[in-house]
């Protein structure tokens, strides 16, 4: 509606994060820092996103250059905009607490990709042609392989080659409806499904939900995710789990839901993806148990909440094949809130962690412990973030995934549906739980107990960092407060990017018999109390030793986090491919050490099979070329005669 | 406004009545291995000197774990609060069985990172164990909770259910009631660490779960801790009377009703607690791992409740 | 000259030009192989001249000349030169034997028959016979260059589908236009003494023109 | 009197006789300005015949399609022009060369860029063939320039196989020309490619299908489509590293252009055959390239491969002959020419300042040379396909334009393969920018090597991002034209 306004708001949220991303080449020192300034400046304006769409409406830009492939413009419409708004806030925080660090001096170059990052994802959330779309997808993949390729440049790669497998799913996904909408602007795109009849629908979803499951950890595609996490910087983590997990949800949404558009028959396609999502869950859930670095922990676990998330969108599917459209925008609005929540818990998760690792300089849980005493503030904004991770009211983790059971719950008796909802309910109920604990676990060996190893612990990371981190430990408890007010946001904005028909019974659901500001109230106002008549005994309380039998405690006197986990483990054996390795212990004689290691299956039964064949293909292949002159004029003669005798036959 | 008061009225009943229903239970238990046993208002006794005792905390604790007892009970009381006792209204009507479910997590995952505190190996060891069952008991429990909002028409509010359940009269007494029922009587003894999942009298270290979180606990915490536990076992006790088999509870606010409905519970209350006490008298502890079976088995009964409400 | 004896002259060249692309695959020696490649061209020569004279496409005279004087005469003499400049010795090895090289060359020119035989009912010259064998003769000389082992060779077996090459053009269409033929000349001879500079360059840097030492380059 | 084409034909072959005379250290600078020269020379024709205008008199004829390639050897040539300054002053401050053989080296530079040029300007098919023999015979000796036994070796490959390839291709010519002859009889324009390709749907079909499978074979060796591609990788690892980059991004298209002209006919007269062909190589090129991609050891090689890989996707693309895929195909060409000739500079760079081309033992590159690394790491990206570069653009125009056929077996071998050359690519240039540098590096100066790359990447990431409608329209009106939809 005000044109040179839109125009204002999309210079300022874009034009400093390019400015950042060329500032960070050059090559002086403090390059780094004004980059990720610029850039932090930009995500302010992104943050004004929402509150400006509530204001003036849809947010319009073309830009005059064409591409090949028509223009560039975007749309911030509702979604993208509640999106947008979000991802920035996140960014804003992540940066902020990049800025804070004394320990990390912002590289000019680390910057300046964090900038392009910036840049893919925010265009990738609101592009409205393909071309822009696919440009913005693609170099997120781009910009976080430029992030992450620092100190394990192996893991770097396995994540570029799967995301660009992954893009390229997209990319032909994205040309399928293309050749059947025959226009370049996406918001012209709606229920293309039609046109496209059920099976090439089917398979642009089924292409669609690989492609961007690529991004977020899909199995089997999620091989490069622990690695990459492992060695890539805390930021790059940071960002690559929340604000591209969120942009490639939101493409996806839109793609499936808005562009494609469900239709009855599609009954199969989501059992099936119910069930590679559900596979996903459970399976990073169980994994995520026996990571002996927070980072994979926080890997796995990320994994687990996307699972969940696409599992969301796979009801969302089937919801529609039962002619349930209420229901089917609440399990949608589930999906994309929870997306929404996680991007905020687990970036405080990993900003935390991060920070812990930091100050400790371990990247293993098994050296760390006590970490609260030494970091109070720190462990304080952890355990928020651990308490939404694992789903604890009225944190903003249980908001959503409590409105994804209540969608499954209220979803049954629709048609076809009844043992396979009770299944989905199972499989958040054991992956939510094993995620929360190993949250738990997470928490209680980092943070909690005696130190593990006697590394002095400094505190190099200062205290400006506490300030991001508590904005977004903020925001967890507030997005879990007004939970109701975001999911009629997002339900009005699910409503307007798809063409779900409009049923009012979806507001039941929504926030029927949670209230969550009174529930949360009651919650806290029993703690006070139990706490002030408690303390009107007045007793002293003392401080002593842990209860030993007597014998002192040394740093190896606690429950090892590897045994902490065992007992899941052993329930859970068949499925973990653990091998107990046993080998001489140096330090003491005639001692065996016994340490399990576990594989990752889908690497050793999956990766490096197909890898191995196809490098034996290609050395077959590598052969024909042999160096003999003869030999190639052989294979000149050979096509010849084949071609010859083909075409006077064929 | 009677309402109100009534249901604030049996939040705080079922609170106070906790500790007693405690008592009952190892009043019955002793009796039914030929001990005297102490006094049914012995926990009652327990817990007023563990509250004006000194406490004395580890020294590897961080502040987490002095605030721990008040929120367990703090989530103990919220959940009384939601949960009907004789009376199908609820205090605070502002949660429904989901949530429920994720406040005794919340509990769980404090009492389990309480018991990692103390840096101590018999924490470690409980709250490990404690998170293994918790993982087990989880779909069961979300499944026979569905099973029962499916039967009553898809709604989780907690006051719904019995409501829904009495108007359908004594039929729903359906298969799907009776697994679901059972299932969730397994979760029950799984959740409030009863045998065979846990024995609460022990103190071996190698068996023990529940108390070895608290190992590190003493005086108040230590006392409010235990009152929270006791407080789970009621909050359980009566969600099986009153939202599985709610014969029987006050639908309104008449005298007569209540009074039915008061007599009820606390028969349905009192029947559960001795089933609970001849349980621990004739089963020994599990093996820990021979706990999975017995979860798995609740497991298949909730699912098979599901099943029933549609094919039969 | 009638139709009938063109015919049969045209149709005995033919045949000659085939014989010594199998005569060629026969040989060991260097200088037989030059004889027999400098006879083909002479036969090649003698055709242009016959088809020219029965069909009036005089250009063919001068083709036929051209062939003459660099096929026949410049290129034998020039690669023999070569040749013993180079001691190339006199042996050219084979990969494959005598018998089997014949018995692939049998294959190739039934191949040619197979694959031409739908093209002789849409050609309309008088020579339009000489497809397969021209065909065949391309062929076979592609299969001496994958079989020599010998630079020298592989060149000849280069002149020889090239002398293929003409036998077609000729049989087919009685020669391209002229411009294009006489380039395509030129460059034929371009080819012979550019071939030639490097097989002075790699037998000085090899010592051999044995292609089976150029075997380095490889994966 | 019309001079255009004479103009930008005599230009290089005057550029090669100057740089005989010139004195010494100026022969560079000669063949910098001639191919500047030739380049704006060429404009305004290029110009005019996107616009429609064909230039066509006495022997030459110039079209849309042939202004393109025209304009990329220009390009091209103006780029390897100035890199090669700076390589061959490098080559000979290490004793490798004497300023004679620079001399030879510009010489031949210049005629080689000569005949490429009249490749694409010659009306007739059968002069086509002299000018792509032609080129064979002059790259033949920049190939062997080093005259190390490997690069004599590679040079002799090159010279044997693309002369059995033109030879065959000959074969077709001559089997067209017989087609036409019933038509056209003795007419001496009968060869003449618009003479041509109006007979050519009463052309005989048998023949032509015939010649045509002559002509991909032929002119296929030299574009190196595989089974035919053997000599490439040779000639490109063993060649000076400019003139690999000419080879790769304007002699290969040269071969292009001249199998193009005959599918045009052939598909004229019979629909669908020379398409499948094409579909056919394309796809095989691209697998076998992918696979070569993984194994390589040798940069240069690696990167002939990938030329390989992006000459099958081209080929696939104008197989599939939409208009949409012809449109995606003709800018791949453009996109692959710039950007392969940015690695092959860069990879240059490399070259020169490890003094090896074996990827395994280089390391470090970000540190040591991180102008040559940015460009380097920059054109890997842009090569393999990923945005905002240019070769994506044409890549996902061609899965577009197979898509939109229906082709969706295309597409996915396509994306498949595409995957292939992705991940061996990425694995064995990243892991040179890694690590830490050892041995003596010399890093490479000068503004005249860096000032080509950064020229070509800037190119390659706008035509990634935008595309000028002028631009747009002349490669639409070309694919218009070639698909028949005019």
């Amino acid at each position: 509606m005000f044109s040179v306004y839109e125009e204002l708001f999309i210079s300022l949220m874009f034009i400093p994060a390019a400015a950042g991303a060329i500032v960070g080449m050059i090559p002086i020192k403090c390059s780094g820092n004004v980059a990720a300034f610029l850039c932090g400046t930009s995500a302010f304006f992104g943050i004004l996103s929402y509150p400006l769409y509530l204001y003036g409406g849809d947010i319009a830009f073309t830009f005059p250059l064409p591409s090949a492939w028509g223009p560039y413009s975007i749309l911030i419409d509702e979604l993208p905009a509640m999106m947008i708004s979000l991802s920035s806030a996140v960014f804003l925080a992540v940066l902020a607490h990049m800025i804070f660090s004394v320990s990390v001096s912002a590289e000019g170059r680390y910057s300046s990709t964090i900038c392009a990052l910036f840049i893919s994802c925010m265009l990738a959330m609101c592009a409205d042609t393909v071309i822009l779309l696919l440009i913005a997808w693609e170099a997120v993949t781009l910009s976080t392989f430029l992030m992450a390729s620092g100190k394990n440049g192996a893991a770097a790669w396995k994540f570029l080659v799967i995301a660009h497998i992954g893009g390229l799913m997209v990319i032909c996904a994205f040309l399928v409806m293309l050749s059947y909408s025959g226009d370049h602007t996406l918001s012209s795109w709606s229920d293309l499904g039609n046109a496209m009849g059920l099976p090439a629908s089917c398979g642009a979803i089924a292409l669609l939900f690989m492609g961007f499951g690529t991004k977020l950890g899909l199995i089997p595609f999620h091989v490069w995710i622990p690695d990459l996490y492992a060695s890539a910087p805390t930021h790059t983590s940071a960002l690559m789990s929340t604000v591209s997990s969120n942009a490639a949800v939101m493409i996806l949404f839109k793609s499936i839901f808005g562009y494609i558009g469900v239709s009855e028959g599609m009954y199969v396609l989501a059992v099936i993806l119910m069930a590679a999502s559900s596979f996903t869950a459970v399976w990073s859930a169980l994994e995520s148990l026996v990571q002996t670095e927070p980072k994979r922990i926080l890997a796995y676990s990320g994994m687990e909440n996307m699972a969940l998330v696409l599992l969301c969108f796979s009801i969302g599917i089937l919801f529609s094949d039962g002619g349930s459209p209420g229901l089917m925008t609440v399990v949608l609005v589930a999906g994309l809130f929870h997306v929404m929540n996680h991007s905020v818990f687990k970036s405080l998760m990993i900003l935390a962690v991060g920070s812990a690792e930091d100050c400790t300089g371990e990247t293993a849980i098994e050296k760390m412990g006590g970490l609260a005493k030494i970091m109070p503030a720190f462990s304080l904004v952890a355990l928020v973030a651990v308490l939404s991770m694992a789903a604890i009211p009225p944190f903003n983790g249980f908001a959503s995934e409590w409105l994804m059971i209540q969608s499954m719950m209220g979803g049954e008796g629709i048609h076809m549906t009844e043992i396979i909802l009770p299944l989905g309910v199972a499989v958040l109920g054991i992956s939510g739980m094993m995620a929360a604990v190993s949250y738990a676990r997470l928490y209680g060996f980092m943070f909690l107990g005696r130190p593990r190893s006697e590394k002095p612990v400094s505190s190099k990371v200062g205290t400006a960092v506490l300030v991001p981190m508590a904005a977004l430990a903020l925001l967890c408890f507030a997005m879990g407060i007004f939970c109701s007010q975001i999911m009629e946001k997002l339900a009005r904005g699910v409503a307007a990017a798809t063409s779900i028909p409009s049923d009012d019974s979806f507001v039941n659901h929504l926030s029927g018999t949670l209230n969550m500001p009174i529930m949360a109230g009651i919650l806290l106002m029993a703690i006070f109390a139990a706490y002030v008549l408690s303390r009107a005994f007045r007793k002293k309380s003392a401080r002593s030793p842990t209860w030993d039998c007597g014998t002192p405690l040394d740093e190896n006197m606690q429950y090892s986090s590897m045994g902490f986990s065992q007992p899941l483990v052993r329930v859970f054996h068949p499925l973990y491919g653990d091998v107990v390795e046993i080998s001489d212990d140096e330090s003491s004689e005639n001692r065996k050490r016994y340490s399990i290691k576990f594989a990752e299956p889908f690497v050793e039964h999956l990766y490096v099979p197909i890898g191995n064949l196809i490098m034996r293909g290609a050395r077959r292949v590598g052969s024909t070329q042999n160096g003999n002159i003869q030999t190639y004029l052989g294979y000149i003669l050979a096509v010849l005669v084949v071609l010859l005798v083909a075409v006077r036959f064929v | 406004m009677i309402e109100f008061v009534l249901s604030a009225a049996q939040s705080v009943l079922m609170i106070a009545l906790a500790p007693l229903f405690a008592g009952i239970l190892k009043k019955a238990k002793a009796r039914m291995q030929h001990r005297n046993g102490s006094s049914i208002f012995q926990p009652y006794r327990d817990v007023a000197k563990l509250l004006r005792k000194n406490e004395t905390v580890s020294e590897s604790s961080s502040l987490l774990f002095r605030f721990i007892p008040y929120v367990c009970f703090g989530s103990m009381v919220l959940l009384s609060l939601m949960t009907p006792f004789f009376f199908v209204d609820v205090a605070a009507p502002y949660g429904d069985l989901i949530s429920m479910v994720y406040i005794f997590t919340l509990y769980r995952l404090m009492m389990v990172l309480g018991g990692l505190e103390g840096g101590s190996v018999f924490g470690g060891m409980g709250s490990s164990r404690e998170m293994m069952m918790s993982v087990l008991i989880e779909p069961s429990l979300l499944l026979s909770l569905m099973a029962l909002a499916g039967l009553t028409g898809g709604s989780t509010a907690v006051s719904d259910i019995p409501r829904e359940l009495i108007g359908m009269g004594v039929i729903v007494l359906a298969p799907a009631l009776v697994l679901a029922a059972s299932s969730f009587f397994i979760t029950l003894l799984a959740e409030n660490s009863r045998v065979p999942f846990d024995n609460p009298s022990t103190h071996l270290e190698l068996t023990m779960v529940h108390e070895g979180m608290l190992v590190e606990y003493s005086g108040r915490g230590l006392g409010l801790m235990d009152l929270s536990s006791m407080m789970r076992l009621m909050i359980f006790s009566s969600m099986l009377c009153t939202l599985f088999f709610p014969w029987g509870m006050a639908l309104t606010a008449s005298p007569f009703a209540i009074f039915v409905g008061l007599a009820a519970i606390f028969a349905k209350v009192l029947f559960v607690t001795l089933a609970i006490a001849l349980i621990e008298s004739y089963l020994a502890k599990y093996r820990l791992f021979r706990l999975p079976n017995l979860l798995t088995a609740s497991f298949a009964l909730s699912l098979m409740a599901m099943i029933s409400l549609y094919i039969l | 000259m009638d139709a009938a004896i063109s015919g049969n002259l045209i149709d005995l060249c033919v045949v000659a030009m085939l014989l010594l692309s199998m005569l060629a695959m026969t040989t060991t020696r260097i200088a037989q192989l030059l004889n027999a490649f400098a006879v083909q061209s002479l036969f090649l020569a003698f055709l242009a001249f016959v088809i020219a004279d029965s069909t009036g496409h005089t250009e063919l005279f001068i083709m036929g000349g051209i062939t003459f004087a660099v096929k026949v005469i410049g290129i034998p003499w020039a690669m023999r030169n070569t040749a013993m400049r180079l001691h190339a010795g006199r042996e050219i090895d084979s990969t494959m034997g005598i018998p089997g090289s014949l018995l692939v060359s049998a294959t190739l020119i039934i191949v040619a028959y197979l694959v031409t035989e739908p093209l002789m009912a849409t050609v309309d010259t008088i020579a339009r016979n000489c497809l397969a064998m021209s065909m065949s003769v391309i062929l076979i000389g592609l299969f001496m260059m994958v079989t020599r082992r010998k630079a020298m060779a592989e060149a000849v077996g280069l002149l020889i589908m090239e002398n293929g090459l003409f036998l077609g053009v000729m049989s087919i269409s009685y020669g391209m236009p002229l411009v294009v033929e006489m380039g395509i000349f030129f460059d034929v001879l371009m080819v012979a003494v550019i071939v030639g500079i490097f097989a002075l360059r790699i037998n000085k840097a090899f010592d051999s023109i044995d292609t089976s030492v150029l075997r380095r380059l490889k994966e | 009197m019309m001079i255009d084409v004479e103009i930008i034909l005599l230009i290089p072959a005057a550029a090669a006789l100057l740089s005989a005379v010139s004195p010494k250290g100026r022969a560079a600078s000669v063949s910098v300005i001639g191919s500047a020269a030739v380049l704006i020379a060429s404009i305004p024709m290029c110009i005019r015949a996107f616009e429609g205008t064909v230039t066509e008199y006495g022997m030459w004829y110039v079209d849309g399609l042939s202004s393109l390639f025209i304009l990329i050897i220009g390009m091209i040539g103006v780029m390897s022009a100035m890199y090669s300054r700076g390589y061959l002053l490098r080559d000979k401050e290490e004793g490798e060369i004497g300023t004679g053989d620079i001399r030879q080296y510009h010489i031949m530079f210049n005629l080689f860029l000569a005949t490429m040029l009249s490749v694409c300007v010659v009306s007739s098919v059968g002069v086509m063939w002299i000018a792509i023999e032609m080129t064979t015979l002059v790259s033949a000796f920049l190939v062997g320039f080093y005259r190390r036994n490997s690069a004599l070796e590679a040079a002799w490959k090159y010279l044997m196989i693309c002369s059995v390839g033109i030879t065959l291709g000959l074969v077709g010519i001559t089997l067209v020309y017989a087609s036409s002859s019933h038509i056209l009889g003795d007419d001496p324009g009968a060869l003449n490619w618009p003479i041509l390709f109006e007979a050519a749907s009463g052309l005989d079909p048998v023949l032509i299908k015939m010649a045509f499978v002559f002509i991909i074979i032929g002119f296929g060796t030299k574009m190196g489509l595989v089974p035919m591609h053997t000599w490439l990788p040779d000639a490109h690892s063993q060649s000076p590293t400019p003139i690999s980059a000419m080879l790769s991004a304007a002699l290969l298209n040269c071969a292009l252009y001249a199998i193009l002209r005959f599918q045009m006919i052939a598909e004229a007269t019979v629909p669908g055959f020379a398409s499948a062909l094409m579909i056919g190589f394309g796809i095989l090129s691209l697998a076998v390239a992918g696979a070569f991609i993984l194994i390589s050891k040798d940069i240069k090689r690696m990167l002939a491969y990938s030329s390989i890989e992006h000459m099958g996707i081209i080929t696939i693309g104008f197989g599939i002959g939409t208009p949409l895929a012809v449109f995606g195909a003709l800018f791949h060409i453009i996109a692959h020419s710039v950007t392969k000739s940015l690695v092959f500079f860069s990879a240059g760079n490399v070259i020169q300042g490890y003094g090896t081309r074996d990827m395994d033992s280089v390391r470090g590159l970000g540190k040591s040379m991180p102008g040559t690394a940015f460009m380097l790491g920059a054109g890997t990206l842009a090569i393999v396909g990923l945005p905002p570069f240019s070769v994506f653009v044409g890549e996902i125009t061609i899965l577009s334009g197979a898509i939109g056929a229906g082709m969706y077996h295309i597409a996915l071998l396509i994306a498949a393969f595409i995957v292939l050359v992705f991940a061996g690519f990425t694995r064995n240039i990243f892991s040179m920018m890694r690590g830490e540098p050892s041995g003596k590096i010399k890093a490479p100066r000068g503004i005249l090597r860096m000032l080509p790359m950064t020229v070509l990447f800037l190119i390659t990431l706008f035509l990634g991002l935008f595309m000028p409608e002028q631009m747009s329209d002349a490669l639409w009106s070309i694919a218009d034209w070639f698909t028949g939809a005019v």
